[in-house]
């Protein structure tokens, strides 16, 4: 059964100020959401708030034909925030096999991990420590964490922050796959990402307008 | 010959890492079995002796234990030496060295301590005073696990070097304080009750043993360290070739 | 779950993990004793297992604010809150990996410490066993501190000022036991098995506590 | 004085115990590196090859 992401009447506030107001989206298996918009106008405010790690002050947030029904959405998520979540001392496939088993994947985490580096990139260098990559390169090794975990809807933040532009098409890549395969991707950026037929909402502070 | 033309190339080569390690990887056997041999020689001297008729057998923990207490010091003074080699002449394997000798120093130290409380248990019926030289070598033991810690705490080598060889020398320079601290500190609550060692001159039934023992921990003491130093090296050949698997990934 | 434990050894005990640092702390607090106290075997020996939980107290309190810190700052906290498995399973998970890099060292280099303060064996031995039975508590209240200033810049320090009061029980019973052991009159088992039941307590209250402030913080 | 015995044995013990140690610790670090730079060794041989066409 395909998923649907439904976002209905979803808000938020940070203290006092209201950021989103009454906020719905439909996302069906396949679909995308580019979130655009100046910096502080709220773009990872609205992405927490779907992963659950923002309270929401209202609406609800419900993911049609889950595995199971009756599990939260977040954990149908998988979020890659500004920060890449992986340790400096361990070598990347460590992270990412860590990751995988975390996040309860059965199989070979092992191999799972060095497919997703050879798919980002950085094929052959999963017996590095985490600290010796670069900026970008750290970066797509946490891209990398969205392949091993196998979530059906990814949430991004700026993730081509720190990329190149080879990389940055690399991003795209990855998120028509993810789409190919009847996942759901909601991405925060400013910077044009090309992603046929995404929905587009621009944040600009108080206002939405989707 | 060949001994002659090892001893003049090692003089000009130790600066290089390289020729370093291929040195290291020529001497080394020569120096295990000279250690063994030693070791051989010097433990079979150990049993042989007589006991002491005041210490009996207990007298055979003193072959272990002042040559352990022996390498402490020296241990702490090599890496003084390379401390002031990192700070004042920036050779380059001084501060492999002087990272090299930390844990090595430090389990002599141990062994030093541990043999010297077995030897104190039938001795002065405790396992431990807070006698002046007890004492000392206690710090001495914190000191080197603390500069351990310090290594280990640092990712970049070369950073971690230069702040443990000042953490060195001030250490280095503090030993005359801290020992004189520690004589006053004692003086002060000395308990009249406790035993001392020694002191007087040892007998030659003893010393031969003694010294054959002192020059085996000796060898072993630098086989292990050039073996390490050894290790040392390539650890960050290593981190430098990962390093330049991260930068070549990316050009690539 | 297993993977997050051998994860947090493996990162505890690799370069740069605070394992060593605990026990060297413990080590240097317990001899610095002898030279505030004077190098009096007797008197040593009378305030030796105080010495001890008073030092492993402090040691086990040291590493503590990085439990969460570490993992927030890097943003692994984001995905722990976003998992299957309940936040309060991993906050224990996270406790019995810190416990077992940090806490079980101070107990068994705690019999060593022993000796050097002229402690008899029964002394030392009851004293590791309380250290045994009650470090456990340390960590998981100490988890509690952790999670409650986990957004804070400069946490390190307050976490050892709010989790103090609350472990002084812990002290309290540990110290008693220990001295239990030793002194005739006084029996053992009961201020042990207090001392038990305080650590099985806050296993179960702790965590919770600890998730709870986390996803509060979480924003 | 046959009670001193045991504490002579276990002294020597230590000393064992400490030597062994340190020479297991020098011995796996040294083959545990050596294994690792051979590692990058041949990724090294096999990267220079991809870009430049050595053999």
């Amino acid at each position: 059964m395909p998923i649907r992401l439904r976002v209905d009447g979803l808000g938020a506030s940070r203290g006092e100020d209201p950021i989103f107001r009454e906020f719905c989206l439909v996302l069906d298996a396949g679909g995308a959401l580019l979130v655009t918009g100046r910096n502080g106008t709220g773009k990872s405010t609205f992405l927490r708030t779907l992963a659950g790690l923002y309270p929401a002050d209202s609406g609800t947030i419900l993911l049609e034909g889950a595995t199971d029904p009756t599990a939260p959405v977040r954990e149908s998520l998988h979020y890659l925030g500004h920060r890449n979540a992986m340790k400096r001392d361990l070598t990347v496939a460590e992270n990412l096999v860590f990751w995988a088993r975390f996040s309860g994947q059965a199989g070979d985490p092992a191999k799972d991990a060095d497919d997703a580096l050879e798919v980002v990139g950085l094929g052959g260098l999963g017996h590095l420590p985490f600290g010796y990559l670069s900026a970008g390169q750290q970066r797509r090794a946490a891209l990398a964490r969205l392949l091993v975990a196998h979530r059906p809807v990814w949430l991004m933040d700026e993730p081509t922050a720190a990329l190149d532009t080879a990389s940055e098409r690399m991003v795209e890549a990855l998120i028509a796959g993810h789409r190919a395969t009847g996942g759901i991707v909601i991405a925060a950026t400013h910077q044009a990402l090309d992603v046929p037929g995404a929905q587009m909402l621009t944040m600009s502070g108080f206002a939405v307008t989707a | 010959m060949r001994e002659r033309s090892l001893a003049i190339r090692s003089f000009t080569d130790l600066a290089n890492p390289t020729r370093f390690v291929a040195l290291a990887g020529r001497l080394l056997p020569w120096l295990a079995s000279l250690t063994a041999l030693l070791f051989a020689v010097g433990l079979t001297l150990c049993f042989s002796t007589a006991a002491d008729y005041q210490q009996g057998e207990t007298v055979r923990i003193m072959y272990i234990h002042v040559p352990a207490a022996w390498l402490s010091m020296m241990g702490y003074t090599v890496m003084a030496a390379s401390a002031l080699g990192t700070l004042v002449w920036r050779h380059p394997l001084a501060d492999v060295a002087a990272k090299c000798a930390a844990p090595i120093g430090a389990g002599f130290t141990a062994l030093a301590l541990v043999t010297g409380s077995l030897w104190g248990k039938p001795m002065w019926g405790t396992w431990w005073v807070w006698d002046a030289r007890l004492t000392s070598v206690f710090i001495l033991f914190l000191m080197y696990l603390g500069l351990i810690a310090l290594n280990r705490a640092m990712d970049d080598a070369g950073r971690a070097a230069k702040v443990s060889a000042v953490l060195i020398l001030v250490g280095f320079v503090n030993i005359p304080i801290i020992k004189f601290s520690v004589d006053w500190w004692n003086t002060l609550h000395q308990p009249a009750s406790v035993l001392r060692l020694g002191g007087s001159a040892i007998d030659p039934e003893f010393l031969r043993p003694l010294l054959v023992m002192a020059l085996a921990f000796t060898c072993l003491f630098f086989t292990l360290h050039l073996a390490a130093m050894r290790t040392e090296i390539w650890r960050r050949r290593i981190a430098a070739m990962r390093r330049q698997a991260a930068r070549g990934a990316a050009s690539a | 779950m297993m993977a997050l434990y051998l994860r947090d050894l493996k990162l505890a005990t690799r370069a740069g993990g605070g394992a060593l640092t605990g026990i060297l702390f413990f080590m240097a607090v317990v001899a610095v004793v002898p030279f505030g106290l004077g190098p009096d075997l007797k008197l040593l020996a009378q305030v030796g297992p105080a010495m001890l939980w008073i030092g492993a107290l402090l040691a086990s309190l040291l590493g503590l604010d990085r439990l969460f810190q570490a993992e927030r700052e890097d943003g692994a906290l984001d995905m722990m809150l976003m998992q299957e498995t309940p936040l309060v399973l991993t906050v224990f998970v996270k406790c019995l990996a810190h416990w077992t890099a940090s806490g079980l060292p101070l107990v068994l280099v705690s019999p060593l410490l022993g000796l050097f303060l002229n402690m008899e064996p029964t002394a030392i031995f009851a004293t590791m066993l309380t250290l045994l039975a009650g470090t456990p508590a340390i960590t998981l209240i100490g988890a509690m501190g952790a999670a409650v200033a986990v957004a804070l810049p400069r946490g390190g320090l307050l976490v050892s000022i709010l989790v103090l009061p609350l472990v002084i029980p812990v002290l309290i019973f540990g110290v008693s036991a220990a001295y239990a052991a030793v002194e005739d009159p006084a029996p053992f088992l009961p201020p042990f098995m207090i001392l038990t039941a305080i650590t099985l307590f806050f296993a179960v209250i702790g965590p919770a506590a600890a998730a709870v402030a986390l996803r509060a913080s979480s924003e | 004085m046959s009670a001193h015995l045991g504490y002579v044995a276990a002294s020597y013990g230590a000393a064992v115990f400490v030597v062994a140690s340190l020479i297991s610790w020098v011995v796996l670090d040294a083959r545990a590196r050596r294994r690792e730079l051979q590692v990058l060794e041949d990724a090294g041989i096999r990267r220079r090859s991809a870009g430049g066409g050595t053999p």
